[in-house]
C-alpha cells in the first residue's frame, strides 16, 4: 500500500499544516508517512504545496505521481494535474474534473476562509475510507480557534465525497516529525541545554520548536543580533560548561567560520547545525540543495579540528545529532550536522533510538588546573568556571595553562600535534561504529553512492533496478576504511548540487546531479539511472 | 589571593593598558577580599594590546577574538549566572569590529561590565585609526589625515540603551577602581569608556593628563541631561575632558527575563 | 519614464511596504522628472520582505545579502560620486543584522540615503522578534513574550552621528514623500525610519494610523532637542509617534573628504 | 658570492628598517638580496630580527647559517650565537666576542637611540667593503628626521671596525620590494582604483603602502569598519565598474565568506588578497603558515566559482596579481591572491614583468541592457549605473535582467550551467598559460611539490640534492593537465602546515611539513629530504 496525496493552495491557506494533519490521520492507524513541503519566498499568495506519501514500508521521499490532487485553487491544477488521477476541489474556486466541494462559501460562511483545512480533511477521510473520529481527535490537538467550526467543517467535508478506498488500521503510531525536531530532540537528549540562533531559513524551525517546547525539554533559547554573535555567544556558554547547540544555514554559517577555527584553537564543543539550500548566496532560499558540503567540510583558516556528520531522515537526525554533541564534548571540537532544506523541513514517521549526554574526561581536581594539559590522547581534562578559577581558554597558540605562545616553537609544536591526535583518537573510536550504511542489492555490480536527503530517492531507485546503495554519516572524519570496503565496481554519486562535491572529494567520476532546487524523486532517478545503466 | 600568572608583560612603557591593568586586578582583589569566590570571576578580551590583559590575572578567562567579547561573556553569564563575567576591548575591538555587538548588549541590560581600552588607536596592528580616532589625524591607514568623523561612545551607548555608562582616565587610578567597582555592582549593562593614550602611535598622555576632569553635580538618571554632558567632549583633542557616570538606571536584566531564576550549568 | 519591471509583486495585502514602494518611486520619477538622469540612479536592498522592492523599480540596482546595504550603496558612491545611492532595508536587516554598517555610515557622514522599512519584525522569515519588537511581545521564536528591551533607532543613529534623521508613517503617503525627497537632497549620511505594519505577523496597523503626528515647532539644528523628541516615543505600542525631521547638520560628507573631487569610475 | 648578515634587537630598535637598508645598499651594487623579518605580536621589547642575504644568484629564502651577527642587544647574542662566524654589537650593551661599538652611549650623546641603526650600517658597509656613499644617499632617501646626525653616526660606525670583505659592483640595481608592495603594484598596474581593507597582520602593510603611495598610483584606500563591511563595499565598487581590492589575512578572511558566495551568484569581480598566518584562529600572528588553502578554495556556501593563484616571490606576486585581476573581471568572478607573511612581509629583489588592464566584454549598447544575458561563454556583457538604467544585479538566482526567479527550474539551471560554463572557459585559457613552473633536474625520480613561500627553499634544496621542484601557480582551477605532466615517480609536497592540505587535495601521500609559524630554511629541507631519501 502506497499512496500519496497532495494538496496546494496559496501560502497562507495552511497548505503545510493541512499536509501535517492528513499525514497524522494515516500515522494513527499504523502507516509510514512523509510530507515534501514545497513553497516559496513569500508570505501571502504564491503558490505551495504539500505531497503526502502514506505507506505500508518505511518511507524517505515523495514521487512525482500522486493518487489524488487537493486543489484549494485553479493554480493548483494548472500546475500538477498531470501528477494525478483523481481530485477532490473547491467548486467555489476551481474549474476540473472529479470531486467538486463548495469549500470556500461554506467556510467563509461559517468565519474563516481556513476551514477549507478542515472540509478537505473530512473529505480524504471519507475518501480513503478512515473513520473521522481520528480527525477529529488530531484537530482537536492542534488547533486551538474555532474548533466547533472545525468539527462541522470536517463533517461537511466527510459527508461531500464518495468512499473510494478501504484503509485499515495496520499497526501502532509511530512519532511524526520533521529532520529539524529530530535534530532538537537528540540534541536535547544528549545535555543540550542553550540553543542559539538567528532565523534562517531552513534552520528557523528549530529555533521556533525549541522558543516553544524547551521548558518541558529543559533548554533556553536565545536569538542574537546577528550569527557572529550566536557562534561567539555558544563558545562563552560551552566555556562556562553548558552544553550548547547553535543553528543556521550557509549564508549565516559564513559569518561563523572565523569562531569554527576558534573553536578548534580554544578546543570549544559547540554544536553547529548546518541545513543547506539552494544558494550561492541568497540562491533559492525555500528549496533545497547539497552545496555547502565542501565549505562545512573546509571552513575555518588553520588546520581546523571537527566532526561532521550527514543524517538522512528523521531517525538519523535525532541519533546522529545526540552523537555529534557527545563526541564534540569528549574531543572537545567543533561538532556539525550538515542536513538541507529536504531533511529539515520535511516531515517522517520515526522510532527514536536511545541518546544519552556521556561525560566528557574531567578534571580529577589535583594539583593546579590548566586547561590545556598535554595528554597521550590529546584530550585536557575539562574543568569549568565557577569550579576552579584557573581556567583560561585561549585563541592564542598557548602552553599548558592557555597562555600566550609566540616564541617558543616547541610548545607550538605540541599543540597542533596535540589537536591533531584527539583526530586520530577519534577515527580510532569510528572504526567501531556504523559510520555509513549499506542497502539493496549486495551482488549489483553498480553501487549508488549516498549522503544526506537523496537517501530516501536513492535506496527506492535501487530497489526498482536491483543496485546497491552506500549512504555516508560521516563526512570527517571521512571514513575511508569502511568506504574502500564498500564502493567497489561502478560507483554513482547521486548529489543535489551543481559540481558533485562528495564525489570530487572522493575521486569519483561517475554523477547524478540535480541543482535546480528541487530534491530528486525515486522515478526521476530511476530514469535517469536507466538512462546510463 | 595571587592574581599574578608569572607572565612577562609586554605592553610598551607608560602604555595606558597598566593602569586598566592595575585597576582591574585591584578590584577583582578587593571582592575577593569581601568574600566572592574566586572561582566565580571570569574575564574575557578581544584582540589588541588591551586584549593581552587576560594573560596577566590570574583568574579564569576567555582570550577571545576580535571584536567578540561581549557575546562571549554574554554566553557565560547565561551559561552561569552566578558568574561575575568582566570584558575587556580596546576602542578598535569594541566600537570597531565588534560595536553591532556592544549595542546589543547595551539594549538587551544584559548583566556584564565592558571596560573599554579607549586609546583612540589600533595599537597592536602599529597604528592604524580607529572609530574613536579624531578627524584629520594622521595615522599609518591615513598619512595624509584622517577621513572620517570620529565616533562619540558615550553618545552610542546612550542611543543603545545602556543602563550603566562611565568614562574614566587611565591616568586616575581611584577614578577608575571606583568606576570598575560600580560597574560591577550594576545589576544590568555597564560600559565604563577608559581614556587612555597609546604611547607608541597616539600619544595624548598630557592631553588627557591635564584636561580629563571629574563630574560634579551631574544627575546620572536623567537621561537627557546624561547626552548633554556627553556632547561636552568630542573626542577630540582640545577642551575639559569629563569623566565619571553619565547615566545610570535600574532595570530587570536579560539574563533574569530569560533565565527566570534558572542556572543552565548547574540545572 | 516607466519606472515598472512588470515583476508581480508577492507582500501580503496591504503590507506596509507597498507605501514605501509607492513612495520611492514617486520620488525618483520626481527627480527624473526634473532632471537627474535615470542612470545615475543607483537603489540596493538587504534580504527581507521589504528588500523584494529592488525587483519592483527599474533602475539600477544591486540585491544585496542580509544587513549589507550600507557598505554596498557606500561603495557604489564611492566608485562613482555621480551617482544618487539610496538604500532600503527592514528593521532586521539594517538595525539587527547590518547595525554596525548603519552607525558606520551615519558616524562618517556618507552622502547616502537610508530608508528603512520599520515594521519591528522579522517578516520574510515569517515572524521572529527583531531589534524594535517591543519587549513581551510574543513572537515566533518567543512565543512567551520577548524578553529584550527594543532599540530606539532614532536615538542609536543620533549616538552615532547621524547628520540627518527622520521618522515617517507608511499611512501618510505625502509625509514619507517628502522626507524621501529631503532625505536624497541632504548631503551626507540621511536615514528616515518608516514605521509600518507587517500585517501578517506584527499588524500595528490602527496604532499607527491613530498615532503618529508631525511634529510642529521642533527645532531640528538642535542635537539635543532631537534627542529629547527621540525619547517621546520609544518604540512600543503606547503614546504618540511624532514623524518628522528630528536632526539635520551640513557637513562635509565622506566621500568628498576621501575623493576630494575625483571620480574613480571616469577616471 | 652568498653572504648573510643577521640584526638582531627589541621591537623598537629599528630592526626592521636596518634590514631593509643594508638589502639596499647590496642592490645598488647589483647584487640579488631576501630579507626574512621576524617579529611578534608586540610593538615595544621582545625579540626581532632580520636576516638578510646577498648573493650574486636569485634568492628567495634565507639561510640557518649566517655570516655576520649585528647584535642591538644581548639577547640576540643567546639567541643567535650559534648561527653565526661574527659578530659586530654593541658594546654598552653586549657582552661577547667579536667587533664591539660602543653606539648605544654614541647614539643617546647625539640626541637618539635610533641613531644606532645607522652606526651598525656604516659598520656593514665598512666590513664588506662598499663604499659608504651608498648608504648615505639610501639613508637620505629613507629618513627625514635627524639627518645630519645620521651621517655623522654612519661614519662612526665606519671608522668602528676592520675591512674584512671587499663586495665590488657588480651590476645595475633591481627594484627592491616585499610581497605585498609587488602585489599592490601588480593590482594597480591591472587596472585597481579603490582598495578597501581593515587593518590584520601580515596583510596590513599592503593598506599603508597604497594609503601612502595611492595618490601617485591613481588608488583611492578605505579602512572599513570590519571585514563584512570591506567586502561589501568592494562589491558595490566593483557593481559601479571600479576595479577594487581587498585583503585580509585569515580570521578576517573568514568574515567576508558570505561575501565571496555573492560574488559568484552576483557575477561580482572583486579581488581578494589573503595572507595567510599561523593559525587556528589568533594562533600565531606575526608568523606565517599555509594552512589557509583549503578554506580559500572552498570558501562560500554553495557551487562557487573563483580563481586562485599563489605567487612564491615578489615577481609572481606583480605579475600574478595583475593576472588575477584581469581574469576575475574577464570571468566576472572573484580572484584571490593567496600568500602568507613569509611572501607578504620578506623583501625580494624583483624585475617587474608587464601588467595592464585588460578590457572585459562590454554591452555593445544595443537593446535592453540586462546583467545576466545567456552566452554561449556564459559570460554577460557588462555595463554600469551611471551608463544604463537597467544594470540589476542580485544575491538572488534571477534571469537575464537580474530579476528574481524562485519557481522557473528551467531558468534556475540555466543560471547554474552558466556560471559553471565559464569556468570550463577559463580553464580552456589557461591551458595556454603557464600554470606552474618546473625547476632543478628533469631527471630527477623525485620531485618536490611547491606552491608559494616555501619555493625558494625547495628550488634551492633541490638543486643541492639533484631534485627536481614544481610549483603550482594556480590553484583553482587546479592545473590537472600540467600536473599529471610533471608529477610523476616519487612526488614529495612541501608544505607549511600541519596536515599537508595541498597533499591531501591531490592525492599525494609523501610530505614534509612546518606548523611552527616558521619558514623553511633550504638547509633545514636539506636536511628533512637526506633523512627520507
Ligand atoms: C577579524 C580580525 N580582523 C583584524 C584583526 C587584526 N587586529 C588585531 S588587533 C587589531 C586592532 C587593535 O586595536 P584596539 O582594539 O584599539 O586595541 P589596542 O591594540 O589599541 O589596545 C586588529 C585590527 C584581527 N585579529 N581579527
Ligand atoms: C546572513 C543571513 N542571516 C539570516 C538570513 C535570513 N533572513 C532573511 S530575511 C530576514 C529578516 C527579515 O526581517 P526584516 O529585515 O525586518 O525585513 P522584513 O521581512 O520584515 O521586511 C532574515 C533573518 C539571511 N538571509 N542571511
Ligand atoms: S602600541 Fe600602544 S597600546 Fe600597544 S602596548 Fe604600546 S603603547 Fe600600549
Ligand atoms: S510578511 Fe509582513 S512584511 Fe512580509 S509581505 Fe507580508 S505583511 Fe509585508
Ligand atoms: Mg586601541
Ligand atoms: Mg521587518
Amino acid at each position: 500500500m502506497d499512496v500519496s496525496i497532495l494538496v496546494g493552495g496559496q501560502a497562507g491557506d495552511g497548505i503545510k499544516q493541512a499536509g501535517v494533519i492528513i499525514a497524522k490521520i494515516f500515522n494513527e492507524i499504523g502507516y509510514h508517512v512523509f510530507i515534501y513541503d514545497d513553497y516559496q519566498s513569500l508570505v501571502k499568495g504564491g503558490h505551495n504545496f504539500s505531497i503526502v506519501r502514506v505507506s505500508d514500508e518505511k518511507v524517505h521521499s515523495h514521487n512525482d505521481h500522486v493518487d489524488l490532487l487537493v486543489a484549494f485553487n485553479q493554480d493548483t491544477i494548472e500546475k500538477h494535474k498531470w501528477r494525478t488521477k483523481e481530485t477532490i476541489y473547491d467548486s467555489d474556486k476551481v474549474k476540473t474534473d472529479g470531486t467538486g466541494i463548495p469549500a470556500q462559501s461554506w467556510a467563509k460562511g461559517k468565519g474563516s476562509a481556513l476551514l477549507r483545512n478542515s472540509i478537505f480533511i473530512g473529505a480524504i477521510c471519507k475518501y480513503t475510507g478512515v473513520d473521522l473520529k481520528i480527525a477529529e481527535s488530531i484537530i482537536k490537538n492542534s488547533f486551538h480557534k474555532l474548533l466547533d467550526e472545525n468539527m462541522e467543517a470536517l463533517k461537511f467535508g466527510y459527508d461531500s465525497v464518495e468512499k473510494k478506498h478501504d484503509f485499515k488500521k495496520i499497526g501502532e503510531p509511530r512519532e511524526v516529525m520533521t529532520g529539524n525536531e529530530a535534530i532538537s530532540l537528540g540534541a536535547a537528549a544528549a545535555g543540550m541545554k542553550l540553543y542559539i540562533a538567528y532565523p534562517m531559513t531552513p534552520a528557523s524551525s528549530i529555533l521556533h520548536y525549541l522558543a516553544k517546547y524547551g521548558e518541558k525539554l529543559g533548554v533556553v533559547t536565545v536569538q542574537e543580533e546577528n550569527e557572529i554573535a550566536v557562534a561567539n555567544m555558544a563558545v562563552g556558554s560551552c566555556f562556562a560548561g553548558v552544553r550548547t547547540m547553535v543553528g543556521t544555514s550557509g549564508g549565516g554559517f559564513a559569518l561563523m567560520t572565523e569562531t569554527v577555527s576558534l573553536c578548534a584553537q580554544s578546543e570549544t564543543p559547540v554544536l553547529f547545525v548546518v541545513s543547506q539550500r539552494a544558494g550561492p548566496s541568497t540562491g533559492v532560499p525555500t528549496y533545497t540543495m547539497q552545496a555547502d558540503l565542501k565549505f562545512v567540510l573546509n571552513a575555518g583558516h588553520g588546520d581546523v579540528t571537527r566532526v561532521v556528520i550527514a543524517p538522512g531522515d528523521a531517525e538519523e537526525s535525532y541519533l546522529l545529532t545526540g552523537k555529534t554533541m557527545n563526541l564534540a564534548w569528549k574531543y572537545q571540537i567543533p561538532g556539525f550536522v550538515l542536513v538541507d532544506k529536504h531533511i529539515s523541513e520535511s516531515t517522517f514517521s520515526a522510532e527514536l533510538g536511545e541518546v544519552k549526554p556521556e561525560e566528557p574526561k574531567l578534571w580529577d581536581g589535583k594539583g593546579e588546573y590548566g586547561r590545556y594539559k598535554l595528554t597521550e590522547d590529546g584530550i585536557s581534562p575539562m574543568a569549568f568556571p565557577g569550579d576552579v578559577y584557573t581556567c583560561k581558554g585561549s585563541s592564542y597558540e598557548h602552553d599548558e595553562k592557555g597562555l600566550t605562545v609566540e616564541e617558543e616553537t616547541d610548545m607550538i609544536n605540541k599543540m597542533q600535534e596535540k589537536r591533531l591526535r584527539k583526530m586520530e583518537v577519534l577515527r580510532e573510536e569510528l572504526k567501531g561504529e556504523e559510520t555509513v550504511k549499506v542497502y539493496g542489492n549486495p551482488d549489483s555490480k553498480v553501487t549508488l553512492l549516498t549522503w544526506g536527503s537523496t537517501k530516501g530517492a536513492c535506496i527506492e531507485a535501487a530497489k526498482e533496478l536491483g543496485l546497491k546503495v552506500v549512504q555516508l554519516l560521516y563526512l570527517e572524519p571521512m571514513p575511508m576504511w569502511e568506504l574502500e570496503k564498500h564502493l567497489k565496481g561502478r560507483v554513482i554519486a547521486v548529489e543535489v548540487n551543481a559540481t558533485g562535491q562528495l564525489a570530487d572529494i572522493l575521486g569519483i567520476k561517475e554523477k547524478i546531479l540535480k541543482y535546480d532546487g528541487r530534491p530528486f524523486t525515486p522515478e526521476e532517478l530511476k530514469k535517469k539511472l536507466e538512462e546510463i545503466l | 589571593m595571587n592574581l599574578e600568572t608569572g607572565v612577562k608583560n609586554t605592553w610598551c612603557p607608560r602604555c595606558g593598558h597598566f593602569s586598566i591593568l592595575a585597576a582591574a586586578k585591584a578590584v577583582i582583589q578587593e571582592l575577593i577580599e569581601k568574600g566572592e569566590r574566586p572561582e566565580d570571576f571570569a574575564i574575557a578580551s578581544g584582540i589588541g594590546c588591551h586584549a593581552k590583559i587576560v594573560d596577566y590575572i590570574n583568574v579564569n578567562s576567555f582570550y577571545s577574538i576580535h571584536g567578540r567579547v561581549p557575546p562571549t561573556i554574554s554566553g557565560m553569564k547565561i551559561a552561569n549566572p552566578d558568574l561575575t563575567v568582566i570584558g575587556f576591548a580596546g576602542d578598535g575591538d569594541g566600537y570597531g569590529e565588534g560595536v553591532a555587538h556592544i549595542v546589543f548588549a547595551a539594549k538587551r541590560n544584559i548583566d556584564i561590565t565592558m571596560i573599554i581600552h579607549n586609546n583612540r588607536i589600533y595599537g597592536l596592528t602599529t597604528g592604524q585609526f580607529s572609530p574613536t580616532t579624531p578627524q584629520g589625524q594622521k595615522t599609518k591607514s591615513t598619512p595624509y589625515g584622517n577621513p572620517e568623523y570620529q565616533l562619540n561612545p558615550i553618545k552610542l551607548m546612550l542611543g543603545s540603551g545602556a543602563t550603566f555608562v562611565a568614562r574614566t582616565s587611565s591616568f586616575d587610578l581611584n577614578h577608575m577602581k571606583e568606576m570598575i567597582r560600580q560597574g560591577i555592582a550594576h545589576k544590568g549593562f555597564a560600559v565604563i569608556d577608559v581614556v587612555e593614550p597609546c604611547i607608541s602611535f597616539f600619544n595624548a598622555t598630557d592631553y588627557i593628563r591635564k584636561n580629563a576632569y571629574v563630574m560634579e553635580n551631574h544627575d546620572s538618571s536623567d537621561i537627557n541631561k546624561a547626552w548633554e554632558r556627553a556632547g561636552e567632549w568630542n573626542y577630540t583633542l582640545e577642551g575639559k575632558i569629563p569623566i565619571g557616570i553619565f547615566y545610570k538606571e535600574d532595570k530587570p536584566t536579560f539574563d533574569e527575563l530569560l533565565l527566570k531564576g534558572k542556572n543552565l550549568r548547574k540545572s
